[in-house]
């Protein structure tokens, strides 16, 4: 248990925290896939223009052209390259994952920590709010809400999103930090005249870093698939690119009659691709946060 | 690549047509009460009106009434046609046509073109019905034929016909229903039509399943659809499959003329040369549509009402020097990168089009792209249909993609530019949403409306058209489509550019015409 | 058979009578994905006879548990055995498959297993549990089974209605001897029992060994009890094995460990057993303070105890500086404003009750504490003592003013607690503070030492800046965590449970307080670093004059440094005097049973 | 006694809530029904203002103001009257919502109970056979097909099985031909028209019960009382499903009770894109229809079923976990 005299300083414990749990979710076979694959698309996305061959815009080509070497896979009844589009897509649905799911993260730590943390009337009335959302139909919600903001663009769809998609995850929290709350620590850190507001972000909250890490995946899955829904629907900003928006118009200009296989299979394949290495991530997460569900067999 | 080829159905007989008239939502209600919007399309031929109006140019003609007069412009006098008789065998008679406008004065839910505000007193004498109107107003003639008329001896027991579903519809039309379930109607020919001889079909069936897959694979006789890449799809699909797509409305660029500086005409006309109407029309039609003239007829079809003084045939093409002229005589500066408004800021204005419609989108799109090559910023708003409604009713929007100007030349200018409809932003109206005023418009609009004289109607409508030409209330594009799809093996007759007798639309009273033209290609054996 | 065959050898068997169990070599190792594997078992080999009622002592972590998982041939992924072999009568149990395995649980080898309280499914009845016992072995005709069962919890001091309860429904104790009944029901040879009472509350400890020393007396099975309480298995083993970091370090009769300890590791472990009824009572580092006949003991006297140098330790190094180093410049390190000892204010608890809403509906509303009343002068020391559930922590959170009593008054000076809300009680942080039981869950481990003392000191003093890092040193300092820098920025996983007690205690110590709650400081701790926590926290008393309520159920700790006692029992004070005279003259029958409790190997093995 | 008060006052002020919050919504959407009938109208011609009249009389587009609308909304969910629909004007809400409601109850309620039992049985497998085949294809297996748009599988399905393939049909919840009873004819053609739809929501629904009952199924493995069970030469099937699963059920019923309630709302992507007559279908309608009454109807369906199936599950919980019953 001693450590060594010559231990160098450590790193600031949240730094060190999160390095260790990186290296732990490297050494996970799934999620170093999942971190690989993720990667691939972050590049896609960042390098876009310069990746991409043509705008993803520009529609000065032949209308439902097939693959060729100048259209790798064709063009949409609107003649825009949908390599390209696809490309670009990759921007939309990484903002949506990581914007959406990181803001219904935080609100679901901020209600879920507080939820936890005070007793009485007050975590009363969170755990009615909490159940209110719950119960009130996901989907439908979002395409009311949706139409309601129908023209902000990306911005409202990402906030759609998060709105409608933080109860779950705050039940979550809630229940860790009421099984935390009870800890020596916070008491202690009570003793030592700590403010609520303190405890609940600088003592439990740490302490949950992979929980949250692995539902701040989780709600960016959510996200992307929920994105891709609302704008397959209909229901989004249909000028933008976005994976989502690609099946939308494919579905819109028939690309199975017109033969755009790609247009119709590419961006569904992509969204599942994107999804999968987070929820391989997700694995590698789940694993820090109950070693139990590290790699290994149980002999059986 | 795979290509997609019909599969009819081959239990359909020879003398039985699919169309795809009416989409499930997914399935079907009963609704045959031809005065809600929620009916069955089938219902506009089930019931016959007095006057058969053609979608494409506005040319009546004789139906239930076979002929009509205006002695003044006041006054309309119809002529109902003898031998004409329900489905149940009960003749059609002056009483049934006085008992249906008596019901929709009783019941204005259903006095759905809003006959009873034009008229001020109808009589029924035997087959004469005499209408005296509340003014001037010759236009009302379409506007009050296309009444259908409903049999008066089984509406009359009915507590409130404007909630009334008519499950079991009694018609006078060429055709009666047949079966009835949540996913697919028949209709069956009536043979004591007064012009069954000309009826040479005898089963209509309306399936609830008519996505363009369904179009395509489940080999329909006729349908009405917008088709992306019709040649490769539709057409390839089946050798017989045609199409044929008139021109059905102009769609344009609606400026609201009560915000600045929409309402200077030099804008409005800055922007008509900015745009090129052929690209938009490419882009939002895929090249099916040509790009719309701005004398606000809709070409060809109405090429004989066109004012020949107008050059190009009222088509504004693009140039781009005339347009940022254009602007510098408004005010605006264009430094080469950026359009300036006369207080020194960029030129940045929203496009409100509703979300959904997808060839508006595109053309909007095509708009933003081409004002941005003369610097100036178009952001694009797209709420839901309802709201876009909403939005354009009550002037919330500063310019925004709308339909205007069907078939009937002189409705559409008078729904567009009278002044009479003018109401401010904030308040509603369904026509003028533009809030356009002009006293020569109101002008020509009075004495359109009061002139009975053909030669003296047509000098007007020319004067509407330059008007129309030099003030652009609304900036052209394209014209929208009339997307119709058939299929010529097993009937024939259908209407084409050579013989544009009427449109290809399924729905309202388009069919009445095109299914009593049809003839059978081949006749059973019997 | 009795406890009389006392003669097996450690390596040789009597009477060429083969050993029941023979464990040659034995490596076991821990491969834990993602982490460096741990050797917890090493090369360790010896013999058990039949009948033979087998100890196995050391302390935390140093592989008893795994020890006992390997011989059951229980060991799991991530543990493997390395090397070695393990004879079950004449079987090597590496041998078998997995259902041969199964089979001769019943007949053959069964475990007790540690924290036995939760090796109960919480969603079957005890019923279910027996009955999953004979459908799997079949070794019980379907018609006896009821009264199989019932014969089986009889042997185990239980009676039949617990066959229909659930698991929670049922006490530690109870749950413990049910987990023993089930082990018995399989008619095993050999039993381990796997820290059977550690646990569990004295009195039910005391209980369930007596159960546990009856039930192999009658069946003759043999056992193996693990067990870090020297004490527990000398009184009830014939032989010992002591282990430590993975090797039996020591293999003797239990009289021959008694008496005459070879090994050093041994000798140390019972350097810190004493008996608290003693006339003096001292451990490696800390003395009892005399009983008060022999005169008021001024507060400086025991001061002059050396630290637990030469007894120590070795392997526990970093803790050795620390008493060094508090015993050294103990006056020094005081920070400025030190108060007088005996200066402070006097807790004043008067008449107080506490009375908790009902767990379930219907239930009766529980008395956690029943008009409790006693003084703590200024810098006195006083032990509050009692079973588990006594009302002992209630106490100190009234005291502490976390929770308010529903009866009665505590005044710290003229200041009355129970009604301290918000801001108020945040100022009472000042004077009153607690040190907890757990060390391990009192530190956030996501915090350097650094962070919890600077935090504490930020919000309950006044200093800001340079001087705050300065006094956080200082405090570093007073508990003899030296080095200081380097302990300062030291993860709680870094340091070992001594030392993280000293981090929790130099916590309290930051505001300067006068009053200080120790509620149980040294339960969760290994013995060898008891000692040195315990004279910290004497040792500190007497240097700042702050008072200090000591909690424990721990007799021997008290006895070590306090002055008076109070005997709680179901909320109520039973009795209440001089720690050594009430330990040494009890009255009240209560607490004449829990000084009972207190294993006594001299009892067995004579003096 | 004042524990059932407590949480039937909760329940009540839940419900209130979402009632209330049911009939905000769909009222603070832009545009009115009126408008929606007009837009569809709208995309046959221009509508002139006689024509929207016509539509406002017809629709009796909801007038007076928003607190006499809440009162009378109030009043007519009491008295069970949810009105007529405008999307669908005049159907009654109440029949539109029969007439669609048995066929989500039976497609998305049986494929829900269906992907809950297999995807927990094949996660308890998997759990049990850790580090296997049957651990690894389940589990990585059912989560790749989670993280599938379940539109896209809907659409990929009907497109090749239905329209190229023309293995299965392409539309609705039974053929245009028949008229819907309830004979053997009916009911095979009914399930033949389930079959894509129920395919796509069992396969991307799967994973998600397999990895959930496997993460809580390998917990609860750790746990003491399995090794103890283990120790006492339990079989392995006893163990691994009286001892571990049956307990590593009890975190999973919640979300299993969530998706029950779910049920009610049909699933929105899925029956838009095979046709399928459902409250979801239906519910997307109103939406886009802005159809206040069958919206605030369908919504409050959803409510009180995800109210009543916590409440059934909290009740399901008790009588499988001994820990919570009072
Ligand atoms: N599952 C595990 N994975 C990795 N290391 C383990 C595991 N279980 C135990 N160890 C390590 O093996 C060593 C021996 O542990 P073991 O549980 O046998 O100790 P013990 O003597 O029983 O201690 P205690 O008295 O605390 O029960 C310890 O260093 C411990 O950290
Ligand atoms: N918050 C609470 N709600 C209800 N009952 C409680 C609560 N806290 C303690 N009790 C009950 O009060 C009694 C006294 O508990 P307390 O924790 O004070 O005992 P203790 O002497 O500290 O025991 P231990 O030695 O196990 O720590 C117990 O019966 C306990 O169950
Ligand atoms: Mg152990
Ligand atoms: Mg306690």
């Amino acid at each position: 248990m001693s450590a060594p005299e010559t231990a160098p300083r450590p790193l600031p414990p949240a730094l060190a925290g999160l390095r260790g749990g990186l290296r732990t979710i490297w050494t996970h076979r799934k999620a170093r896939i999942g971190l690989i694959v993720l990667g691939l698309f972050v590049v896609l996305a960042v390098l876009a223009p310069w990746i991409a061959p043509y705008d993803p815009k520009d529609n000065s080509f032949g209308r439902s052209l097939a693959g060729s070497a100048q259209h790798w896979l064709g063009t949409t009844a609107a003649g825009e390259d949908v390599l390209s589009q696809l490309i670009h897509g990759a921007r939309i649905s990484l903002l949506v994952g990581f914007g959406a799911g990181g803001i219904s993260t935080i609100i679901s730590v901020v209600i879920g920590l507080c939820w936890g943390y005070v007793r009485g009337l007050p975590g009363e009335v969170i755990n009615f709010v909490v159940n209110l959302f719950l119960v009130i139909p996901g989907l439908p919600l979002m395409i009311v809400v949706a139409t309601y903001l129908s023209d902000g663009g990306i911005s409202v769809i990402i906030a759609v999103i998060a709105i409608t998609g933080w109860a779950w995850g705050a039940r979550v929290l809630r229940s860790q930090t009421a099984s935390l709350r009870g800890r020596d620590f916070v008491e202690a850190a009570r003793f030592s005249g700590e403010r609520a507001p303190r405890i609940i972000f600088r003592e439990i909250l740490p302490n949950m870093t992979s929980l949250i890490a692995g539902g701040f995946f989780g709600a960016a899955t959510a996200a992307i698939l929920a994105e891709a829904g609302l704008e397959y629907l209909g229901l989004g900003d249909s000028t933008i690119v976005s994976w989502g928006t690609m099946l939308y118009w494919a579905q819109n200009s028939n690309a199975l009659l017109t033969g755009q296989w790609a247009l119709l299979f590419a961006p569904g394949l992509c969204i599942a691709l994107l999804a999968t290495s987070l929820t391989l991530i997700n694995f590698g997460i789940d694993g820090i946060s109950n070693p139990r569900l590290r790699e290994g067999s149980t002999g059986r | 690549s795979l290509q997609i080829r019909s599969r009819p159905d081959p239990t359909i007989g020879p003398d039985t047509m699919l169309v795809a008239g009416d989409k499930g939502t997914p399935t079907f209600t009963a609704n045959f009460n031809p005065f809600h919007a929620n009916k069955r399309t089938a219902a506009s031929i089930l019931y016959e009106p007095l006057i058969w109006i053609n979608p494409l140019d506005g040319e009546l003609v004789p139906w239930l009434a076979e002929s009509w007069d205006q002695p003044d412009p006041q006054r309309i006098v119809l002529t109902l046609r003898e031998g004409v008789s329900w489905h149940d065998g009960t003749p059609l008679t002056g009483e049934d046509v006085d008992y249906t406008f008596r019901m929709l004065q009783d019941f204005p839910a259903n006095d759905v073109a809003g006959a009873w505000g034009r008229i001020d007193t109808l009589e029924v004498d035997g087959r004469t019905i005499a209408i005296t109107l509340k003014s001037p107003d010759s236009p009302a003639l379409p506007v009050i034929g296309q009444t259908v008329i409903v049999p008066r001896h089984l509406w009359e027991g009915v507590a409130d016909p404007s909630t009334w579903r008519n499950e079991e519809p009694v018609g006078s039309g060429p055709f009666q229903l047949g079966t009835f379930t949540a996913l697919q109607y028949t209709l069956d020919r009536f043979p004591g039509h007064w012009q069954a001889s000309s009826i040479d079909i005898e089963h209509l069936v309306y399936p609830a399943a008519s996505e363009e897959l369904d179009l395509v694979t489940k080999g329909y006789d006729w349908a009405y659809a917008y088709m992306s890449d019709v040649e490769n799809t539709w057409m390839a699909a089946n050798d017989a499959n045609r199409y044929w797509f008139p021109p059905g409305g102009i769609i344009g660029l609606h400026p609201n003329h009560d915000v600045a500086p929409f309402d200077d005409v030099d804008v409005r006309r800055g922007l008509a040369l900015a745009l090129d109407g052929r690209q938009v029309a490419e882009v939002a039609a895929e090249g099916y549509m040509d790009e719309a003239s701005q004398s606000g007829l809709l070409l060809p079809n109405q090429e004989d009402l066109l004012d020949p003084s107008l050059p190009e045939r009222g088509i504004i093409g693009q140039d781009t020097q005339a347009a940022i002229a254009a602007f510098e005589k408004a005010g605006f500066t264009y430094d080469g990168t950026t359009m300036r408004t006369p207080e020194g800021e960029p030129f940045t204005f929203a496009i409100t089009t509703a979300n959904g419609y997808t060839d508006w989108l595109r053309a909007v799109q095509e708009v933003q792209r081409e004002l941005g090559a003369i610097g100036i910023a178009v952001d694009i708003d797209a709420p839901q249909p309802a709201a876009y409604e909403a939005n354009l009713s009550s002037g919330d929007y500063q310019v925004a993609v709308g339909s205007s100007n069907g078939s009937d030349a002189f409705q559409g200018f008078s729904n567009l530019m009278s002044g009479e409809y003018y109401v401010p932003v904030g308040e509603t109206s369904q026509n003028n949403r533009i809030r356009y005023r002009s006293a020569e418009a109101d002008e020509l609009i009075t004495r359109y409306r009061a002139s009975v004289d053909e030669a003296e109607q047509s000098e007007i409508l020319h004067a509407l058209q330059r008007l129309f030409h030099t003030d652009l209330p609304v900036i052209a594009l394209y014209y929208g489509g009339l997307w119709g799809l058939y299929n010529q093996a097993r009937f024939t007759g259908w209407p084409t550019a050579e013989d544009p007798y009427a449109p290809l639309q399924t729905y309202g009273s388009s069919p009445l015409l095109v299914l009593t033209r049809l003839r059978r290609a081949q006749k059973e054996a019997s | 058979m009795t406890g009389t065959e006392t003669t097996t050898g450690p390596r040789d068997t009597p009477g060429g009578e083969a050993p029941l169990l023979s464990v040659r070599d034995l490596s076991v190792v821990y491969e834990p994905v993602g982490a460096t594997p741990t050797r917890a078992v090493k090369d360790v080999s010896f013999d058990v006879g039949r009948g033979e009622f087998l100890g196995l002592v050391g302390e935390s972590g140093s592989g008893k548990s795994t020890l006992g998982f390997a011989i059951t041939a229980l060991a799991r992924p991530p543990a493997r055995i390395e090397g070695g072999r393990i004879l079950f009568g004449d079987v090597d149990i590496a041998s078998m498959d997995h259902e041969q395995l199964r089979t001769q649980r019943q007949g053959g080898f069964a475990m007790v297993l540690q924290a036995g309280m939760n090796t109960l499914n919480p969603v079957r009845t005890i019923r279910q549990h027996f009955g999953d016992i004979f459908a799997a072995h079949r070794h019980v005709a379907p018609a006896r089974r009821e009264a199989r069962a019932a014969e089986l919890v009889r042997r185990v001091s239980l009676g039949p209605e617990v066959l229909d309860r659930y698991p929670f429904e049922l006490s530690g104790g109870m749950r413990q001897r049910v987990t023993i009944a089930l082990a018995l029901s399989l008619e095993p040879q050999l039993m381990v029992f796997d820290e059977p009472t550690t646990a569990l509350d004295v009195l039910v400890q005391h209980a369930v060994m007596d159960t546990i020393r009856a039930l192999q007396a009658e069946e003759g099975f043999t056992a193996i009890l693990i067990s870090h309480d020297l004490g527990v298995v000398l009184e009830s083993a014939h032989r010992v094995l002591v282990m430590r970091e993975g090797r039996i370090v020591e293999d003797a009769p239990s009289a021959d460990i008694l008496h005459r300890p070879q090994h050093e590791y041994t000798r140390m472990l019972l350097s810190h057993f004493a008996d608290p009824r003693a006339e003096h009572v001292s451990l490696p580092g800390i003395e009892a303070p005399e009983p008060a006949a022999d005169g008021p003991d001024g507060p400086d006297a025991p001061a002059a105890d050396g630290p637990d140098g030469p007894d120590a330790p070795a392997a526990d190094g970093p803790d050795a500086p620390a008493a060094d180093a508090a015993a050294a410049d103990a006056p020094a390190a005081d920070g400025p404003g030190r108060r007088r000892p005996g200066a402070g204010l006097e807790l004043r608890v008067e008449g107080v009750t506490k009375s908790f809403a009902p767990p379930r509906r219907r239930a009766a509303g529980v008395l956690a504490v029943d008009d409790v009343s006693f003084t703590l002068a200024p810098g006195g020391a006083t032990a509050l003592v009692g079973q588990s559930g006594s009302g002992k922590s209630t106490l100190a959170k009234m005291i502490t003013g976390v929770e308010k009593p529903t009866a009665g008054t505590i005044h710290l000076g003229s200041t009355s607690i129970g009604p301290l809300r918000g801001r108020a009680l945040r100022e009472l942080r000042r004077t009153v503070q607690m040190v907890f039981q757990d060390p391990y869950s009192a530190l956030n481990p996501l915090s350097t030492v650094e962070y919890t003392l600077t935090r504490a000191l930020a919000n309950l003093t006044d200093l800001r800046g340079p001087a705050l890092r300065r006094r956080m040193l200082e405090l570093l300092e007073t508990v003899g965590l030296t080095p200081v820098e380097q302990y300062a920025a030291k993860l709680p996983h870094q340091l070992s449970g001594g030392q993280r007690q000293r981090v929790v205690i130099a916590r309290a110590l930051a505001a300067d307080p006068q009053v200080i709650i120790a509620d149980e400081p040294v339960s969760m701790l290994d013995v060898s670093l008891r000692a040195g926590v315990l004279a910290l926290l004497r040792d500190l008393r007497e240097r700042t004059g702050m008072s200090l309520l000591y909690i424990t159920h721990d007799l021997l700790s008290a006895r070590l440094i306090t002055d008076d006692i109070l005997v709680l029992h179901e909320g109520r004070v039973v009795e209440q005097g001089p720690t050594a005279q009430v330990m040494r003259h009890p009255r009240d029958e209560y607490t004449i049973r829990l000084l009972e409790a207190i294993p006594d190997p001299a009892r067995v093995h004579g003096a | 006694m004042r524990y059932f008060l407590q949480r039937g006052g909760w329940f009540a002020l839940t419900l209130w809530a979402a009632i209330t919050l049911n009939f905000l919504l769909p009222r603070m959407m832009p545009g009115s029904p009126a408008d929606a009938a007009i837009a569809k109208l709208s995309q046959n011609g221009p509508v002139t203002e006689e024509t929207r009249r016509a539509v406002e009389a017809q629709l009796g587009v909801p007038d007076g103001s928003l607190i006499q609308q809440y009162v009378d909304y109030l009043r007519q969910i009491l008295s069970l009257d949810f009105g007529v629909s405008y999307a669908f004007y005049p159907e009654p809400v109440s029949g539109l919502v029969a007439q669609a409601l048995p066929y989500t109850l039976v497609l998305v309620g049986l494929v829900t109970i269906a992907s809950f039992v297999i995807g927990t049985l094949l996660g308890v497998l998997a759990a049990w056979r850790r580090g296997t085949w049957m651990d690894a294809l389940p589990t990585v297996g059912g989560s790749f097909l989670t993280t599938f748009p379940y539109f896209w599988t809907s659409l990929l399905l009907l497109f090749f099985l239905g329209y190229v393939a023309h293995l299965f049909p392409t539309f609705g919840a039974f053929s245009a031909t028949t008229q819907p009873g309830l004979d053997w004819g009916t009911v095979v053609d009914a399930v033949y028209h389930a079959a894509l739809p129920a395919t796509t929501m069992l396969i991307t629904s799967l994973g998600g019960w397999v990895l959930g009952m496997r993460n809580a199924m390998i917990t609860t493995l750790g746990e003491d009382h399995v090794t103890f069970a283990e120790a006492n030469g339990i079989p392995g099937r006893t163990v691994a499903l009286k001892y571990a699963a049956r307990n590593a059920i009890l975190p999973n019923l919640t979300g299993f009770g969530m998706a029950l309630g779910g049920v009610v709302g049909g699933s929105i992507l899925v029956e838009q894109v095979f046709g399928y007559p459902g409250i979801g279908f239906l519910l997307f309608n109103a939406v886009t229809g802005q159809d206040y009454p069958l919206m605030q109807a369908i919504f409050l369906m959803i409510t009180v079923s995800v109210l009543v199936a916590n409440l059934l599950v909290d009740i399901l919980y008790g009588i499988l976990d001994p820990r919570t019953r009072r």
